[in-house]
């Protein structure tokens, strides 16, 4: 382990020097090659679960704090300042509300699926954050199909929506729980195509492969760059996983105009703190995933000397679009249900379907076609 | 390292599951459940089909035929799904039932 | 290649733990005065009726809308599937490739056209 | 029997137990939104299976459709016909006893066929991602197929739909 690379890249460094040391120390006590091996894997596993698990409600916490401040910047006015210096302790305050505020269940719910629909919400959620790479081989897993695991687990939240519904026993619940899973298995489709253009680009489902894929010109060379495909299928990604987590412009299931608070109406206290967790972590997980697979991660210049530089370039790119989502909040109306509907079947379905045929004739054409003139002009 | 399981656990589970599933699609009363107990024996079906795949192929890289057709029963299975369940929210409109008993317009 | 998966194992067991923990000091902190007023079902003001006969009233009944962007969900779902392994193929030089791929959209896109032609998207 | 072999065997009947525990709880519990929560457990359950078979992309299709697409099937086809389902008592017809019979019987003969017979091991690892493998042999192998399941997935939306119309 010499000092350079250390410096270069911490945490990965930290990483291998623990586990190093471990491993050391259980042989040295005597214990057995392989299950030293198991024990130092489950010790590391446990590790890194912690970090991640530690790292999540605090980005969170810091995205509400984030999200209050544009907005009400926008609105030219200021934001949380009380709390803390500038606001910082805000989101705590937040969080102790949750705690403290009794818990209100209406009589004649059905109270099993009523409080496991919170829990359901969060699981995937925080089961995706193990597939995102914060940094260069800093992801806690790298599964050879990133990509799609993370699609299974965002299908996996329509359950938790029509729980929330059904569990309430109450009518606004109901129909806004039924819209809610409407809208999302409706933008559904077109997020889990869009997402399938970088995948056909870099000929890999893995997210760091994605990644890897899109280090061309000095570490520039994201997939948003690749000028007719790149821009059209990462609108469509957001536009369609912004739907999908009910965010505003799209946030029509909890429209307090109409529905009351759609299918989180009979929820207080905790239990609405862990939908209100579920929606943040899910715009942070948004975010991330849309600057690795279209903006390159931890791509950038100089990321190849010093590794450390990837955990700024990640993060850089993912609160920015974190902002871009909180500018949505900001500036734009909640359209209609039909004009939703519509929007998503009628008009992102055909462009991405479009998109990966075009995207697969341009990739047959340079790879095939120039390869094999080059076979033959060599 | 996955090999020490015997082939055998997997086929019993799936034999279980399937067993599970017919009760489920005999003994049910409310059309849902008799297509929810078709989709159990459906998934034991497809347990076989992999383990067959991961234990018998000779190459399971190249050739998977056992995934593939995995795969195949799934669509068909979804497919299925879809229309049986169509089926179920027609009767229940016209007949406002969908108890399975009840449904019974062909017996003279 | 089974490592990667049980550390999402690890993750599974550690994600449920994860909101189960507020849920419980949640549970402790919070005070527990639940009286008859505060436990009816929120009608935002106007007194529910649920007469007694069938106190399923608060089911209202659905169009059958919801039922068909299911349907449409389940086959474009099933189409991805068939596009993932598609799009990582090894064999990806050949014109048959695009072809394929080409084959399956139309009909799928035909589909779409047909479920759009009998507006079956319109939000009735 | 060294370490790993008896974590692998724990973690089986750890994943056995659940799955079956879940579908006797899809078939025996009295409510159908709840039974359809225990399916779900079940296709979780069947998911752990195929990721401990090594089928890495069946079990991500298995938790991307069948519970993102068919559970939500049937839970929509649930709410559908929620009306009338408090009304009637117990979940099971009048002759679930010979059923339950019949069906141990026959549990019992395939347990006892599948112990007799000899199972080939072939046992060679899958040290690579298997999905470009796979995907390579849908299109060449199985192409027709292929090309059928949207034929077939058009019949199907054509079907429902005109059933289901109003």
């Amino acid at each position: 382990m010499d000092i350079f690379s250390f410096i270069f890249n911490p945490f990965v460094g930290l990483y291998n020097l623990i586990r190093d040391g471990l491993t050391q120390l259980l042989l040295a006590a005597g214990v057995p090659a392989d299950t030293t091996r198991l024990i130092v894997f489950f010790i590391m596993g446990l590790l890194v679960v912690t970090v991640v698990l530690i790292l999540a409600p605090v980005m969170m916490m810091y995205i509400t704090l984030l999200e209050r401040k544009v907005v009400a910047r926008m609105q030219d006015r200021v934001g949380p300042n009380r709390v803390g210096p500038l606001g910082l302790l805000q989101p705590i305050a937040d969080m102790i509300k949750f705690m403290v505020k009794e818990d209100i269940v209406p009589e004649g719910v059905d109270r099993p699926v009523h409080l496991l629909a919170p829990i359901i919400a969060v699981v995937p959620v925080v089961m995706s954050f193990a597939i995102i790479q914060f940094g260069v081989g800093m992801g806690a897993v790298d599964l050879n199909l990133g990509l799609l695991f993370l699609l299974a687990m965002g299908s996996v939240a329509t359950i938790s929506v029509f729980m929330a519904g059904f569990g309430s026993h109450n009518k606004f619940a109901l129909i806004g729980g039924m819209r809610a899973a409407a809208q999302i298995i409706s933008y559904e489709i077109p997020q889990i195509l869009a997402v399938a253009v970088p995948v056909l680009l870099a000929g890999s489902i893995s997210l760091s492969q994605v990644i890897q894929a899109q280090s061309g010109a000095f570490g520039l060379g994201w997939f948003f760059w690749y000028i007719p495909v790149g821009p059209i299928a990462f609108f469509v990604y957001l536009l369609a996983a912004t739907a999908e987590i009910n965010r505003v412009p799209f946030d029509l299931p909890e429209a307090e105009s109409e529905l009351v608070a759609g299918y989180h109406t009979e929820y207080s206290g905790m239990k609405f703190g862990l939908f209100y967790l579920a929606e943040f972590l899910n715009t942070f997980l948004i975010s991330a995933i849309g600057a690795s697979i279209f903006f390159g991660g931890w791509q950038g210049p100089f990321v190849q000397q010093i590794p450390a530089l990837g955990i700024l370039y990640f993060f850089g790119k993912t609160i920015l679009l974190i902002i871009v989502q909180l500018w949505f909040r900001g500036a734009l109306p909640r359209i209609r249900v039909d004009q939703l509907m519509n929007f998503g079947w009628k008009r992102l379905v055909p462009i991405t379907l479009a998109l990966i045929l075009f995207t697969a004739a341009f990739l047959w054409f340079y790879r095939g076609v120039l390869l094999f003139l080059k076979g033959y002009g060599g | 390292m996955i090999l020490q399981i015997p082939l055998v656990y997997y086929l019993i589970l799936a034999a279980a599951l399937f067993c599970i599933g017919l009760f489920g699609a005999l003994s049910r009363r409310n059309a849902i459940a008799v297509l929810m107990g078709i989709e159990l024996m459906l998934n034991a079906v497809n347990i076989n089909l992999v383990a067959f795949w991961r234990y018998g192929s000779p190459d399971p890289i190249a050739d998977q035929a056992g995934v593939v057709f995995a795969l195949f029963v799934i669509t068909l299975a979804a497919a299925e799904a879809a229309v049986g369940l169509a089926l179920v929210i027609a009767i229940y409109r016209s007949r406002d039932t969908v108890n399975v008993e009840e449904i019974d317009l062909l017996k003279w | 290649m089974l490592e990667r998966y049980a550390l999402i194992g690890l993750f599974a067991f550690a994600a449920v733990t994860f909101p189960i923990v507020p849920l419980i000091l949640a549970f402790l902190f919070r005070p527990k005065k639940p009286t008859r007023l505060k436990q009816s079902t929120y009608e935002c003001g106007i007194e529910i009726q649920n007469e007694a006969p069938e106190a399923e009233s608060i089911w209202v009944q659905f169009r059958v809308q919801y039922y068909i962007y299911a349907i449409l969900f389940v086959v474009f779902d099933i189409e991805v599937v068939f596009v993932y392994p598609w799009a990582v193929a090894t064999n990806q030089m050949s014109a048959f490739w695009v072809i394929e791929m080409a084959i399956f959209m139309l009909i799928l896109v035909g589909a779409l056209a047909y479920a759009w032609r009998k507006n079956l998207l319109e939000w009735v | 029997m060294e370490l790993t072999a008896i974590i692998a065997q724990l973690v089986f009947f750890v994943v056995a137990v659940l799955t079956l525990a879940a579908a006797f709880l899809t078939v025996l519990v009295r409510n159908v939104f709840h039974a359809a929560l225990a399916l779900v457990g079940t296709f979780f359950g069947v998911a752990a299976i195929y990721l401990m078979l090594e089928a890495e992309f069946l079990a991500i299709v298995q938790v991307l459709i069948y519970i993102g697409a068919i559970a939500v099937l049937i839970l929509f086809a649930v709410m559908l016909t929620r009306g009338m389902m408090q009304s009637q008592e117990s979940g099971t017809n009048k002759q679930w006893a010979w059923a339950a019979l019949a069906i141990a019987v026959l549990f019992l003969g395939l347990f006892i066929l599948i112990l007799q017979v000899p199972w080939v091991h072939s046992g060679t690892a899958v040290y690579t991602d298997t999905t470009p493998y796979l995907g390579t042999e849908l299109l060449t192998t199985y192409l027709l197929p292929f090309e059928v399941v949207s034929v077939l997935l058009l019949a199907a939306l054509i079907g429902a739909f005109i059933i289901a119309r109003e």
